[in-house]
């Protein structure tokens, strides 16, 4: 009972020779300053069948998410920045896969595969919380389509996806999820700057105008999209929580290998106690980030995750924020530089645990899993 | 009770600065920090303002104020949030070496320059190959007829390339004890063989111009030496304290600032109707960031009442230099999780604390250095 | 500088105290700790010794120090490593309501008994279904024909076994208000119907005889109430300030000499002869450690400064209260990580300073109730 | 793919079934605070199978890690006290194992397996290091046999056991291991009182006055000593980290059945968003930790565990002390009194991380085998 079977260390490896012949370093100090998607190294690892491992079979995947999640483990180690913008191409593409009809997904699972499409998650408002209870965007039935009106924030992939999964309310109470092609007329892209981290994926504010969306676009039934967000919310845990993985990892092989090279003192940093112990501390948090993820992973495909996608993206976030600030740390002044790798890095790392609502939000998930949701909406008195 | 004792004129002065920082400085800064620099012309109308190196004497152009003023300078710079105008680092840390250390020809000479702003300063102890390890240096003074020949690199020098006048570490290859062979060199811009290397590119700190300076047979008088021949550790020794000092002074102040946006922010927030700020969870969070910027002020203010004492207290400044700069960035990553998707934007102000305010566990000695301090003068 | 100003006064009262506990305290602790409890004459010795209520006026046989008294006190009793002979509990949180708010003639009745140890103190205020809560009290005083009528349960209560008087906490049935129906009534020990339960049996504190309390019909005089009738809540919260200042005082105490016990540890243990505090991960530790205990100290003196000005500093003391707590305990753990296998076994000090330490961030207030009361009145 | 297969779960659920019909809270209450072994339950578990699952088949094992692992974690969730003296109960055990030659294993391990026989590592002696260069006790050869002196400490089951595990200086710069039978001549044991936790197993000082061993009680060759302490620490980390699990598993679930039970301020303390937080970071940890166990036992039985036995009990160890100090203020001040439980479950997680030397040595361990082992003794210099 081994961890990883011949066809997952094949898989593994192969993804980490791919990185290791395709991420450049230097290319991707120069894409991430200006916040460039690489579209190059996207296209090349969806024609090596890389991309969407945990889709089904005909759309090109055929896998699952542990297979998905080594590669982005193994891409992300390499050169953090590539790795997730590799991963956030395909941004929501699980709600179609989980929701969508058969048409709908025969048309666009293969290119997110295949990296000819780019798609990107269109959920989030200014001040619509978890509940949702105050989403603006609509989309109203007009003959055998719907009409989209809306404006949606913090999207990533916002100003370079295809197709956009954009949740509106459809009626008193009732949110639900449209697949909407990015060449529909009515769309208006507008880049949000420069991030934090990630920034090769753009954050984009996307304004819906009366966007006509064939009704097939419609995933599952009306009334059906924060259960479908729900589920994405999973998908998209255990693969993030992959990818902080593999910043973690990455990270960490900087660390050690500049703490072997570096010399203060009359000897390598390396041999200072205080160093070893970060190194250790730094490896305990890889090991165990990993191991979780890679549980996840495995009880996902099962269809048994309970709270472990959760507990895994909050976890690993953890790790490689504070694997990355270490070894920022370890590096001394340089780490503060760009040219550093790890400062970005860390970056990265930091962005990462902001995604889907950040630890707060994983939190919640697994107290509401353990506990029970809360009962009723009453502020909690003070003494 | 108050630790430090404010006067009417500390009051005057802190109202005056305010002034000028939200009139001169607040409204550019976003630009500073996309330029990745700060107009030079900014620390001469800073100097001539009187915001520049209060703690010089009259005599020379300054204020011949206490450190109380240093504390305020620290202070209103933070609320600017840019680092390119980095009073604090030219007033409280290079411009001590030569008021303490330097010849009055050297201070007739260069510090109303200082003061005035005309003279922006750098102190250059970093190198490649030796970061905190200041014997490990390689930068090589010689004297010889009245002169000094310097060569070697420094490296994440601030304000490397608006510096006009810069203090060198560099050691006598001929003297065998590293402690005894490392002197303090004031070096003018123009010198020939100085050169300055390219702007850095850093995590943040985007405006303020750090560089690599390198400097092949730059040769000098003697006279531009601080202090004895072979003194420059004991002159380091004796200005860290102040600089880890000044270090804590900023950390506190961001983190303050941090507390007070987080706050303000969660208040305002209305998130499906209701303010961030009623959830229980992010209160508790407000509450233990407020705590700890609260904890880490009181054990600041104490140890400037001491410094201004001229206490010897190197102890106590190497835990407050690590623990405050640690809990300063702490507090950043805490409030960039609070505020959520909108601080994975670099418009979000929080985004810019966080990667400002990870640099100061490394800078001036990095937070590890700080330990191996205390624990050595703690004998152990 | 210094926060607090000792005087020679306090230094020779701290000095005697020293020598009180070094002779007759300290030599019994290990055997009071087996016996789970202290002998009742020791709180006479101690308090014909002067070292109990010095707050106490003299008219009422006390001192009449200042509350740098209390601090004296609560280090000195921290030293001994025990927790029975509770000298802070009674003098700084339970005599001071019968202090501030007892009648002439109860104060007369009590207060030198108090002083002088003959009479011990409780105060009663959680029960078992109402921990932190105190709306939920269950515990009712009827006051009729000039008795109040106890009934009720209480529980954790300090000194619960030896106590001659302790203060309970009773709500009024016939108040709608819960907030207007607390009263507070000091009830002697013999009175009908005031039972005490077992000593309870706990992770540490083994010499403090904490206990459960049971009224039933048990009747007072009304005059022995404290204040007016329903003015329990606002008395509690007069005087929790004091009290969480004063578990804050006795958490940093313990966390220094957690690391004084530590750091001495680590230097006289040779492992493979070698001292332990020559290891460069041990001594980091325990710069750290120091460093957590020095910046508590420095925050709580300066509360203690501002409680003395009578300053409203209710969210600082909640503050310093949760995280100084918080902080003694998290070394405690520390230390015995760094004592290793020796601290796996009870002969070593620092398993009852880890296993006594954990209770202060439960008592007096939980420590999430603490973060809730800054909270509110930081306006969150 | 699934994480347990069905053999793992029966093993598990007898587990729990057994540490539910058999070990009593009231009884276990008593037996800690006095410091007695449960003998009772150990016999029972040993007749059943549940001991030494790990060991050979011929000695009444046949499994792995894994499984020992489960029926730890299992175990220790139950009750803290109880589950950590049974898997104490075979200390050392490993060694012998391992090192052993086919009659003393034969003689000895399945009174292990079967619980008639409990095992001590007697390695500790005041001011040895992890060195062990300063060890005292010695074995000479006296005919066909072993002449051990010297004394021992922190011995645990030290007053209990039926053999002691004895590390011995038997030369010049060689350190071997002796496998002791409680019984033989010269051996002075003392109970070192009252533990911090684990104290159902009890510490000893084991004084060795002229103990005659006989030859084949040598485990391996001489010289070998410190090597087996290196697999053993191994052995024991993977399984102390399954203890520590268990703690954290049995405080966590405390934690949740009593907020939901218990009310203040109006309503059910579960429905507190702080307490909600508290829970989901103590589940968090539990599932970390289980996962990081869970793949260093796997990894331990292929005979590839790397830095994951260290990592494991590192973070186990964490977690449980972490968990349980959570479950213990969220009781309040019920969870300072003994008959919560969960006070001594927080006791115990503290013991445990003590053991193996503590978290210093795991981090030892793992620096040692990322960046390598220190550069001679030179002192660090300071600056």
């Amino acid at each position: 009972m081994t961890d990883l079977d011949r066809s997952q260390q094949e898989i593994r490896k192969a993804a980490r020779d791919f990185a290791k012949g395709e991420f450049d370093r230097d290319q991707a100090l120069e894409l991430e300053r200006d916040g460039i998607f690489p579209a190059k190294i996207w296209a090349k690892a969806g024609e090596l069948g890389f991309l969407g491992l945990h889709l089904p079979e005909i759309y090109g995947g055929g896998l699952g998410f542990f297979e998905a999640a080594l590669v982005t483990e193994a891409f992300c180690r390499q050169e953090s920045t590539t790795g997730c913008a590799l991963l956030l191409a395909g941004s929501g593409a699980e709600c179609l896969w989980r929701s969508g009809g058969k048409a709908l997904k025969a048309r666009y699972l293969p290119a997110v595969a295949q990296a000819r499409l780019r798609t990107a998650a269109a959920f989030i408002e200014p001040g619509v919380g978890p509940g949702f209870s105050s989403l603006q965007t609509t989309a109203r039935r007009e003959g055998d389509a719907w009409i989209v009106d809306g404006e949606k924030i913090h999207v990533l992939n916002g100003t370079g996806a295809g197709l956009y999964f954009v949740l509106c309310r459809t009626g008193e109470g009732q949110v639900s999820m449209l697949a909407v092609d990015g060449d529909s007329a009515g769309i208006a892209r507008e880049d949000q700057g420069p991030r934090l981290g990630a920034n090769m994926s753009g954050s984009g504010r996307v304004r819906f105008t009366g966007v006509r969306v064939p009704d097939g676009h419609l995933l599952g039934m009306p009334g059906e999209g924060l259960a479908q967000l729900t589920r994405f919310n999973d998908d998209a845990a255990v693969l993030l929580a992959a990818a902080a993985t593999g910043i973690a990892a990455g990270a960490l092989d900087r660390a050690q290998a500049y703490v072997q090279e570096r010399a203060a003192f009359g000897r390598k940093i390396g041999a200072f106690e205080i160093i070893r112990d970060k190194i250790a501390e730094m490896t305990a948090q890889v090991e165990s980030a990993r191991a979780t993820v890679r549980q996840a992973a495995r009880r996902h495909d099962a269809g048994k995750s309970g709270t472990l996608p959760a507990v895994a993206k909050l976890v690993a976030d953890r790790a490689a924020v504070a694997v990355a600030d270490q070894a920022v740390q370890l590096y001394g002044g340089y780490g503060y530089m760009r040219e550093s790798e790890v400062e970005r890095f860390y970056r990265d790392a930091k962005a990462l645990q902001l995604m889907l609502g950040g630890p707060g939000a994983m939190k919640n998930k697994i107290a509401d899993a353990t506990i029970g949701r809360k009962t009723g909406k009453e502020e909690s008195k003070k003494v | 009770m108050d630790i430090l004792k404010f006067t009417d004129a500390h009051h005057d002065f802190r109202r005056r600065l305010r002034a000028f920082c939200d009139t001169e400085i607040i409204p550019h800064v976003d630009q500073w920090e996309a330029d990745h620099d700060v107009p030079r012309e900014m620390w001469r109308r800073m100097g001539r303002a009187g915001f520049l190196c209060t703690g010089v004497s009259p005599e020379y152009g300054g204020l011949g104020g206490d450190f109380i003023y240093s504390l305020i300078v620290t202070e209103e710079m933070s609320r600017t949030a840019q680092t390119g105008l980095a009073a604090p680092l030219h007033s409280d840390v290079v411009v001590p070496y030569i008021d303490s250390f330097g010849s009055e020809a050297l201070k007739r000479k260069y510090l109303p320059g200082c003061v005035s702003g005309d003279i922006v300063t750098a102190v250059a102890m970093s190198e490649p190959a030796a970061g905190s390890d200041l014997a490990a240096m390689e930068t090589t003074g010689v004297e010889r007829d009245g002169q000094v020949v310097i060569n070697g690199a420094k490296t994440f020098i601030s304000n490397g390339i608006h510096c006009d006048l810069v203090i060198v570490a560099a050691v006598d290859p001929a003297v065998e004890n590293r402690h005894q062979a490392v002197s303090l060199y004031v070096v003018e811009d123009g010198t020939p063989g100085f050169k300055r290397g390219n702007r850095l590119e850093k995590m943040g700190w985007h405006s303020q111009d750090t560089a690599e300076l390198f400097f092949t047979d730059c040769r000098i008088p003697v006279e531009n030496r601080l202090g004895q021949p072979g003194s420059g550790f004991f002159l380091l020794m004796d200005k860290l304290q102040q600089e880890r000092l000044t270090c804590a002074m900023g950390a506190v102040a961001a983190a303050e600032r941090i507390v007070e946006y987080t706050i303000d922010y969660c208040k305002r927030t209305l998130v499906d109707g209701k303010p961030l700020a009623r959830s229980q969870a992010v209160q508790f969070a407000l509450v233990e960031m407020s705590s700890e910027a609260r904890i880490g002020r009181t054990f600041l203010d104490k140890l400037i009442a001491d410094h201004m004492e001229k206490k010897n207290i190197v102890v106590e400044v190497s835990m407050a230099k690590y623990w405050t700069t640690d809990m300063a960035h702490r507090l950043a990553g805490r409030s960039l999780e609070l505020i959520g998707e909108d601080a994975a934007l670099e418009t979000c102000p929080m985004v810019r604390a966080f990667q400002d305010t990870r640099v100061m566990s490394i800078f001036a000695g990095t937070n590890e250095i700080m330990k191996g301090i205390a624990a050595k003068f703690m004998g152990l």
